[in-house]
């Protein structure tokens, strides 16, 4: 266990360095974004007299490290700052949006892992069989296809034509929690399409790699059904890349799902995040990019502390 | 067949008898005969021991008395009727009841074969609560009464540890006790001790021995060793290229074996090299000094000293994790020592190889253990002995083709045929000797061979080892020959350098090391390496009970 | 002489607001005709009169769901930052203005009840509506909509409605009830100026500092959730002051930027109306059973401004070959898919009030286009034009076309196609020639002050002509409408003739609503959505 | 002893010169044909030529059986020769016919050479593979000869906006009258040229990186990693947003973006592989021998990883294709008027809403794209894994 410690500690720390080249990274590319966020707001009525006064209201007149490091300070005090738009406490205003697509990732996720290694668990028992093969062309049919595509597709048929479910997942917090559920689905759904095909496809591969391994040979000598070989020989040996891949589609779940949010107007993160870029709005867009990497950072230690509780062989060493 | 099986005299009724037995394997999606008609008859309680080379067919047979075909593999004609059950017949579901609870099966690398992801009792429990034959809590108690009949340590909470946490002499008790679980008719014992070091081969030998005995299992014990076979079989059968050589009870096979084959078998440890006289004073060639180097924070040498002169064969011998292929690396510069310094011909040598200039480079070459991952198997067998040439002696062309070709020649293969091969169309011992040509291409002065003979079968080993010889005899080489097997030691060593945990322990002339007295490690090595003898694994384990 | 567009005379405004009345069912039909009757109509006439009101009755109650194509989570309540549809719409929602433009496209007044103007335009006196109280319970009063109007004003303010209010020299309360605006020249159109969207009355302390923060005003909506750019809700003031106007319970407002799903929402019954059709399939949205697409021709116009000081552009046969190697007609049917009013290459649409019906409309006219290169003494021009999507959606296959018309006349138009971020800072104004969108003003001296006045912020062709300066000043403060009209037909066609903006388009609004919405007959043209002011219009039937 | 090399490998049947001189007079009767034919018809020569080609093929295959390298080498110079011949003789004549089409013929020869070449493989291909290399084929051909295939110009109007489907126009015209099926093809070939070049640039970048790093280890592998680290933990549909907003979003931009952020990946993988490869002795032997980096890389370690990276560029340029095409989904990818399929189906999206397929052509010939090259991918790694055990 202490290894665990150890590991997660180093990555944490890791973790936040890269964090902080990120919000660099990050800063120095909003910077050089073309216009800012004075002339994005006025548009049409930017006149260099409204946009000085604009910028001298918003601080933007600073020079820009001025600008980074009194960022980073407040930011080290877990003050995210304000929009410069709506002057709102970030954390107030990430938080829901976080909270959201948050949601949208989990209802997918809780579709898509289980199906996902059901599907491939069942592909790798049969096989070269006729549904090994079927499974295969749907899945790799479904990651083939755009993401907006599937989702107007899903909209057309399930929206559009049997009126199942609604178009646009115009969800809030008044909602229950049912409802809520009933309005993401399509999202959802779009999601668990696109990425089930991954997850399925891994977990097959990785239980079929392991099928030639002298100890499920063992197994299958020492008489044991080919379902309790394929879920308690090869499955607990094929979790470590399972678990990668699952976690790499949680991360795009929480970071890649911008084109859906867009299709159905989920109110998550992804669309704050491009309309913040739009519109320059520097501490949102930074926030935002932090967000995201910090989801990135975590969901990949998680993936390799369970990867070690997966394998007994680190996880009780000699 | 039959009449042979008659002679060696019925231990009881039949239990197994294979008629021939036809097993096909598919490569590049042809079918191929691997096992051409083999009958096989196999009595209750009695030790059958199969051996042959890598493609004998063996461990193939072995799995056939299972009515098993390995995947890319086929039973393709002929009967197995165990116990009355046609194997060949009988439904995948009837097979699978009779697997583990009636036949079980004992795999060459028990850390292999054990699943990394359980417990070593919960994998022992598997096979007779899943058969219905006890339920869970009987079956530990079985384990750990079995763990202690085969000398387990701790045998009450062995189990309880994962595979990795046991030593592989353990693992492979532990898995011969999991064979046993449901007191099976048949056990088939796959090259079980192969893959273990000479002296905990013993342990688990005699430990097996016991187990069959104790229950009266009947076994199929396969190998490629006869010495091994010898002590654990009641009857033989030698095979090659999927046909039977030759059968007969093991006494009769040592003392008089009928084909040639089998008597190349026997044979195969006896060559030895020239004795030479006693290396004169002049400078030797590598000299190591006072060497310690370590892994990161982990030391694994231990102030280790050796010379090696020219012409001469100095053999560096120990068991797994006695540091030995460790001081080749640092001869080669591939880990720089923590202290002590390694002089070629009188001149110290750069502890970094990257800092070494080209004609020492050249001077000292390697051959290595695994043929298979020694050469690229995206290079032409041509380019990768011409590369040497080309880079070493700046040969071209037609002139670098030509020295190509003899090489060829002088390690015994065919250009014509040869030259523009891959690695894939090459067998063990063809990559391992085109492993010798890129060596020789440098033209060296010092060769380290570093197991160059443990990939491969018996015969092909020794006919490597002659060829190293005559290439010494012509080339004037020297040879560091880091080896575990003391039957390459006898047959190519001029000087012999013990080794364990890191340490020299005794070192000197072939003949001094090889005549008592010797040091305690080196008398537990030489005493522990099997001889074909059926009595020898009885006498030893008589001499060594206190 | 003083203006007084009170609106009507007295008998006509208090029936309009008794037939209001009677639609919002706050009178009986007993106090109706007795009222009416009173007023010298006759009983038939009146009972007929009581049923035709009732029938058209806007009804009370329900909730509105209105997609909008705009909004952003940039957006705020700050009416000096309002810069798009969706949160236009919103703040005419929340909060009212001095006047109005009303469904019929006439100015009234709105938290005013009336103005006077000095003879010459430069003084404008604003009577306030009495007892008008914002949201909070705050009754409005001078010091709120002088301080309402000083937020936009000053050196520190970064509103975009700044020049607008420029002209004002001094801005003073006479009185609780009576605003005085003094100008630096004669305006007769200053009232049109205040009903601006920018130009919103919020409630304000002592010291004359307005609160934009909280959304309160004095509008038929009050805030309960405004989550930018997403979702915000809004629920009817029982107190609005306007009588016929606000009737649905409650209002969802939705940002639903892509328009496929703005439409999905609306056929599928997620929302009630949207604005911003996709103009490509409107006309398979139409024949969509529940669903009724409404189009009205607005101010909304494209300009294609040339840098009238910059060679080539500053030879006007150059600008007029330009202009005649454009095909309107086939742009009309490409780029709005007919749902539009060819431009004339000045920005008075025919929804304005002096729009120049007798001047030619040019058209593509390829020898005209060959006559004036020869005159510019060019055999072949190549010019660069400035495009994005930013500028108008489908800009950039304008140019496109443009490019393709023009090669006819021996013109290579050379497209280039700009980013459309930061297009309003990088290209506008800044490229000699480049596509651009206007919303268009109600109102010539605006429109024209704006985008053509010499040395305007948004001159965006640097025009600069004598005799149109003259005229534009002068008739400001014309207040005789025959001599203003001559004057502004006259600019029209200077512009028109030499001017450096090609106006190809003045584009309609076209936005789609449930069945179950109801309007009336007329809408607004000054904006999208009925003049933006849908929410307090329309009603549920 | 002293045959010449290449001699040796023809299985010592019919010499090699007598299938030389056959060869190459089947290449002469091609080219009088083509030369003949392509300025009265260019559909018939080229039909005449595929034809040609394939009887070539045949004929080579069943004379000579080939299926070694050096024949399949001799076979592949002839055509380059023959090749830039044709390419002469098209510059003499400053034909109307774009170099694309050359192109075009090249990758046809090319192609059919290497049928020859690996037709023991390809025989025992599924039927799925053969569908992906049939699809993969058809697009690369498609996209090169777009030109002379496309009935009309890339931008030109040439009818009223949304045509029905008709005669005239295949597949109707789009929302400005331009043909929809040469905007078909022009998307094709933009889109898959894009993403191929992008993918190049990737494996160029990213698999250079890594063998670097697996080769060097040390700091260089510990900083190369950590940046590819952190540019991996910005997710990277955003960071292209963020970055074609700043560069704008031209096609070279686009290309070197998403180059950049695809070659993390392609980091990660070559470097995997190659690490597995570095610890193998023959890596060893080379060091030993003091063999340079290049060496080693070039030599050793390349030729090893090169099945595993091979299928991962299928993978990538899958990826970076439907990365491209929702860039165009949000107007960030290639932009109007070159036609992209991406935006293509933005544009013409709220048709489906009324049961219009005009907009699902563009998608489906995304989905068909991706869904052969990934058959094919999967074919090829099957192999691949096959011929390691």
């Amino acid at each position: 266990m202490s290894q665990i410690v150890k590991l997660v500690a180093q990555r944490l720390a890791l973790g936040l360095l890269t964090l902080f080249i990120i919000s660099l990274i990050i800063f120095l590319c909003v910077e050089m974004l073309p216009g800012n966020f004075s002339e994005a707001i006025l548009g049409q009525a930017a006149t260099p007299e409204t946009v000085a006064a604009f910028n001298r209201e918003l601080g933007l007149d600073l020079p820009p490290h001025e600008r980074y490091f009194t960022w980073l300070f407040n930011m080290v005090q877990g003050d995210f700052g304000r929009s410069l738009a709506s002057k709102r406490e970030l954390s107030e205003l990430l938080g829901y949006r976080l909270e959201n697509t948050l949601f949208l990732a989990s209802v997918a996720a809780v579709i898509a892992i289980p199906l996902a290694v059901t599907l491939g668990v069942l592909a790798a028992l049969y096989r070269d069989s006729f549904y090994d093969r079927a499974v295969n062309v749907v899945t790799l049919s479904s990651i083939s296809f755009p993401e907006f595509f599937v989702a107007y597709i899903l909209i057309l048929i399930l929206a559009q034509n049997l009126g199942w479910f609604p178009a646009i997942s115009n969800i809030n917090d008044e909602l229950g929690f049912w409802e809520k559920i009933y309005r993401t689905a399509l999202p959802a759904f779009t999601l668990t399409l696109v990425c089930v095909a991954h997850m399925m496809r891994m977990t097959r591969a990785a239980i079929i790699n392991l099928l030639a391994s002298p100890y499920i040979e063992m197994a299958r000598l020492k008489g044991l059904r080919p379902g309790r070989i394929i879920l308690k020989h090869a499955l607990p040996n094929a979790l470590a890349p399972i678990i990668n891949v699952v976690v790499l589609n949680m991360a795009y779940l929480v970071v890649g799902v911008v084109l859906v949010e867009v299709v159905f107007v989920y109110p998550g993160l992804g669309q704050l995040f491009v309309d913040s870029v739009r519109s320059r709005d520097i501490p949102v867009v930074q926030a935002c990019s932090l967000i995201f990497a910090m989801t990135y950072v975590l969901l990949n230690l998680l993936a390799d502390v369970l990867s070690i509780m997966s394998n007994p062989r680190l996880l009780h060493p000699r | 067949m039959s009449e042979t099986a008659d002679k060696t005299g019925q231990k009881g009724d039949v239990l197994v008898e294979m008629h021939g037995l036809r097993i096909e394997g598919r490569s590049d999606d042809i079918w191929h005969e691997i096992v051409h008609g083999v009958d096989v008859i196999l009595h209750r309680g009695e030790v059958l021991g199969l051996i042959g080379e890598s493609g004998a067919g063996k461990s193939t047979i072995g799995l056939a008395a299972m009515g098993f075909a390995r995947d890319g593999c086929r039973i393709s004609g002929g009967s197995i009727m165990f116990d009355g059950v046609d194997l060949t017949k009988a439904s995948d579901e009837s097979l699978r009841q009779l697997r583990g609870s009636r036949i079980a099966y004992v795999a060459q690398s028990a850390a292999a074969a054990f699943n990394p992801a359980h417990k070593l009792i919960d994998q022992y429990c598997e096979a007779p609560v899943q058969h219905g034959i006890m339920p869970r809590a009987e079956a530990e108690s079985d384990a750990i009464d079995l763990y202690g009949r085969l000398q387990l340590p701790d045998p009450e909470n062995i189990g309880f540890r994962y595979p990795h946490q046991v030593s592989g002499g353990q693992l492979q008790r532990a898995m011969t006790a999991m064979a046993m679980a449901c007191r099976p008719d048949l056990i088939v014992f796959d090259e079980p001790t192969t893959a273990l070091d000479v002296t905990t081969q013993i342990e688990v030998l005699s430990a097996i021995r016991g187990i069959v005995r104790q229950f009266n299992t009947a076994a199929i014990y396969i190998t490629h060793d006869l010495a091994v076979v010898s002590q654990m079989a009641d009857r033989i059968m030698v095979l090659r290229h999927g046909n039977l050589v030759e059968e007969g009870d093991t006494r009769g096979m040592i003392e008089d074996p009928q084909k040639d084959y089998t008597r190349e078998l026997l044979a195969v440890r006896t060559f030895r090299k020239d004795l030479l006289d006693e290396p004169n004073a002049e400078t030797p060639l590598l000299r190591v000094e006072n060497v310690s180097a370590a892994y990161g924070k982990s030391p694994v040498l231990f102030d280790v000293s050796m010379d090696i002169h020219r012409k001469r064969t100095v053999a560096v011998v120990g068991e797994s994790g006695s540091g030995k292929s460790t001081a080749a690396r640092v001869i080669t510069g591939l880990l720089p020592p923590s202290s002590g310094q390694v002089y070629y011909d009188g001149q110290p040598l750069a502890p970094d190889h990257r800092k070494r200039n080209k004609d020492e480079k050249r001077c000292l070459q390697m051959i290595y253990q695994m043929p298979d991952t020694a050469i690229n198997p995206r290079q032409r067998v041509s380019s990768i002995i011409g590369r040497p040439l080309e880079f070493y002696l700046g040969m071209r062309g037609a002139d670098r083709d030509a020295r190509v070709r003899e090489l060829l020649e002088m390690i015994e293969l065919d250009p014509a045929e040869f030259f523009d091969r891959f690695p894939d169309e090459l067998s063990g011992g063809q990559k391992q000797r085109v492993c010798i040509a890129r060596a020789l291409a440098a033209e060296p002065e010092l060769i380290i061979c570093d197991e160059v003979t443990s990939a491969l079968d018996q015969l092909v080993a020794e006919e490597i080892l002659k060829l190293l010889q005559s290439l010494q005899d012509e080339l004037g080489l020297a040879y560091m020959f880091i080896t575990h097997d003391l039957a390459t030691v006898r047959a190519v060593a001029d000087e012999i350098v013990v080794m364990l945990q890191g340490e020299v322990v005794e070192q000197g002339p072939k003949e001094q090391i090889l005549t008592p007295p010797h040091h305690e490690y080196t008398e537990l090595l030489l005493s522990s390496v099997p001889e074909m003898d059926p009595d020898w694994l009885d006498n030893l384990l008589d001499q060594r009970a206190p | 002489m003083p203006r007084d567009i009170k609106g009507g005379n007295g008998n006509m405004k208090n029936i309009d607001q008794l037939k209001q009345l009677a639609r919002d069912q706050k009178v009986s039909r007993r106090e109706f005709m007795s009222t009416v009757t009173a007023m010298g109509v006759t009983v038939a006439a009146a009972s007929t009169m009581w049923s035709s009101s009732v029938q058209a009755a806007p009804k009370r109650g329900g909730k509105m769901r209105m997609g909008s194509a705009h909004g952003n989570t940039t957006d705020t309540l700050d009416p000096s930052t309002f810069n798009n549809g969706g949160i236009i719409q919103q703040g005419y929602a929340m909060r009212n203005h001095l006047s109005e433009v009303d469904n019929n496209g006439t100015l009234i007044p709105e938290l005013s009840s009336g103005w006077e103007a000095s003879d010459d335009a430069t003084e404008w006196v604003f009577t306030l509506r009495k007892g008008v109280e914002f949201h909070n319970g705050k009754t409005m009063d001078a010091n709120d909509v002088i301080s309402s109007m000083n937020y936009h004003r000053g050196k520190d303010s970064k509103s975009a409605a700044k020049p607008l209010l420029a002209p004002v020299t001094e801005l003073k309360a006479d009185g609780k009830d009576k605003v005085v605006f003094k100008l630096s020249g004669g305006s007769a159109d200053f009232p049109y100026i205040v009903s601006d969207y920018h130009l919103a009355i919020m409630p304000a302390d002592a010291s004359g500092k307005v609160d934009w923060q909280s959304g309160v005003g004095t509008g038929a909506y009050i805030k309960e959730k405004f989550e930018p750019g997403v979702r915000s809700t809004y629920k009817r003031n029982p107190n609005y002051f306007k009588a016929g106007r606000g009737h649905f319970d409650e209002v969802e407002f939705l940002t639903i930027t892509d328009v496929v799903a703005r439409t999905n929402a609306l056929t599928t019954g997620e929302i009630d109306a949207m604005s911003r059709c996709d103009l490509k399939t409107v006309h398979l949205l139409k024949r969509r059973k529940g669903v009724k697409v409404e189009e009205v021709t607005g101010t909304l116009h494209y300009t294609i401004p040339m840098h009238t000081d910059v060679a080539p552009f500053d030879n006007n046969h150059v600008r007029m070959a330009l202009k005649y190697a454009l095909d309107r007609e086939v742009l009309l049917k490409t780029i709005l898919r007919g749902h539009g009013v060819v431009g004339n290459d000045h920005p008075i649409s025919t929804a304005n009030r002096f729009h120049n019906g007798d001047l030619p409309q040019r058209s593509y006219d390829l020898d005209k286009a060959k006559f004036h290169m020869k005159k510019a003494g060019l055999t072949s021009l190549s010019v660069d034009l400035s495009a994005a999507d930013a500028a108008f959606v489908g800009a950039v296959d304008a140019a496109v076309l443009y490019k393709e018309h023009a090669a006819k006349a021996g013109i290579n138009i050379n497209v280039v196609r700009e980013p459309s971020d930061g297009y309003w800072s990088n290209v506008w104004l800044k490229k000699p020639w480049c596509m651009v969108y206007w919303g268009g003003r109600p109102i010539e001296d605006m429109m024209f002050s704006q985008s053509l006045a010499t040395g305007a912020d948004w001159n965006e062709s640097h025009f600069s002509h004598k005799r149109f300066m003259e005229l534009l000043v002068k008739a400001r403060a014309e207040l005789d409408e025959p001599k203003r009209r001559a004057m502004y037909y006259e600019m029209q066609k200077i512009v028109n003739m030499e001017g450096g903006t090609v106006v190809p388009l003045f584009a309609n609004y076209v936005f789609a609503m449930s069945d179950k919405v109801h309007h009336d007959p007329k809408m607004a043209g000054n904006w999208d959505m009925d003049g933006d002011k849908s929410l307090e219009r329309w009603w549920f039937g | 002893m002293t045959m010449p090399v290449s001699t040796s490998t023809f299985g010592g049947q019919a010499s090699p010169w007598v299938s030389r001189i056959a060869m190459a007079s089947v290449h002469f009767f091609i080219l009088v044909l083509f030369l003949q034919n392509v300025a009265a018809d260019t559909w018939s020569a080229v039909i005449g030529l595929l034809f040609a080609h394939l009887y070539s093929v045949m004929a080579l295959t069943y004379w000579n059986r080939i299926d070694r390298t050096a024949a399949g080498d001799t076979v592949i110079v002839t055509v380059t020769l023959e090749f830039v011949l044709i390419a002469v003789i098209f510059w003499e004549r400053s034909s109307a016919w774009p170099w694309s089409t050359l192109f075009g013929l090249g990758l046809v020869q090319v192609c059919a050479f290497a049928a020859v070449r690996y037709w023991k493989d390809l025989r025992q291909a599924p039927k799925s593979a053969w569908f992906g290399l049939i699809v993969v084929l058809i697009y690369v051909m498609v996209a090169a000869m777009a030109p002379v295939i496309a009935p009309f110009s890339e931008t030109e109007i040439v009818g009223s906006e949304y045509d029905a489907w008709n005669n005239e126009h295949l597949l109707g015209t789009d929302n400005l009258g331009r043909d929809m099926f040469t905007r078909l093809i022009y998307g094709g070939r933009n889109t898959v040229g894009v993403a191929f070049i992008t993918t190049v640039l990737a494996f160029l970048i990213g698999g250079l990186g890594g063998l670097l790093a697996a080769a060097m280890r040390g700091w260089v592998d510990q900083v190369l990693s950590r940046m590819m680290e952190i540019l991996m933990a910005i997710p990277s549909f955003i960071f292209a947003l963020l970055i074609l907003t700043i560069v704008g979003t031209s096609v070279p931009s686009l290309i070197m973006v998403i180059a950049v952020l695809d070659a993390t990946r392609v980091f990660r993988l070559a470097r995997a592989v190659a690490m597995n490869v570095v610890v193998l002795e023959f890596v060893e032997a080379a060091s030993l021998r003091g063999e340079g980096l290049w060496w080693i890389i070039r030599s050793e370690i390349l030729p090893n990883v090169l099945p595993p990276l091979v299928a991962e560029f299928g993978l990538r340029f899958c990826f970076v294709f439907l990365f491209l095409s929702g860039l165009s989904f949000l107007g960030l990818g290639i932009q109007p008027p070159t036609a992209d399929w991406g935006s293509m189906v933005r544009d013409n999206a709220t048709l489906i809403t009324y049961g219009d397929i005009t907009p699902l052509l563009p998608a489906a010939a995304i989905a068909i794209l991706t869904i052969g090259v990934n058959f094919v991918v999967d074919w090829f790694l099957h192999k691949a894994s096959g011929l390691k055990d």
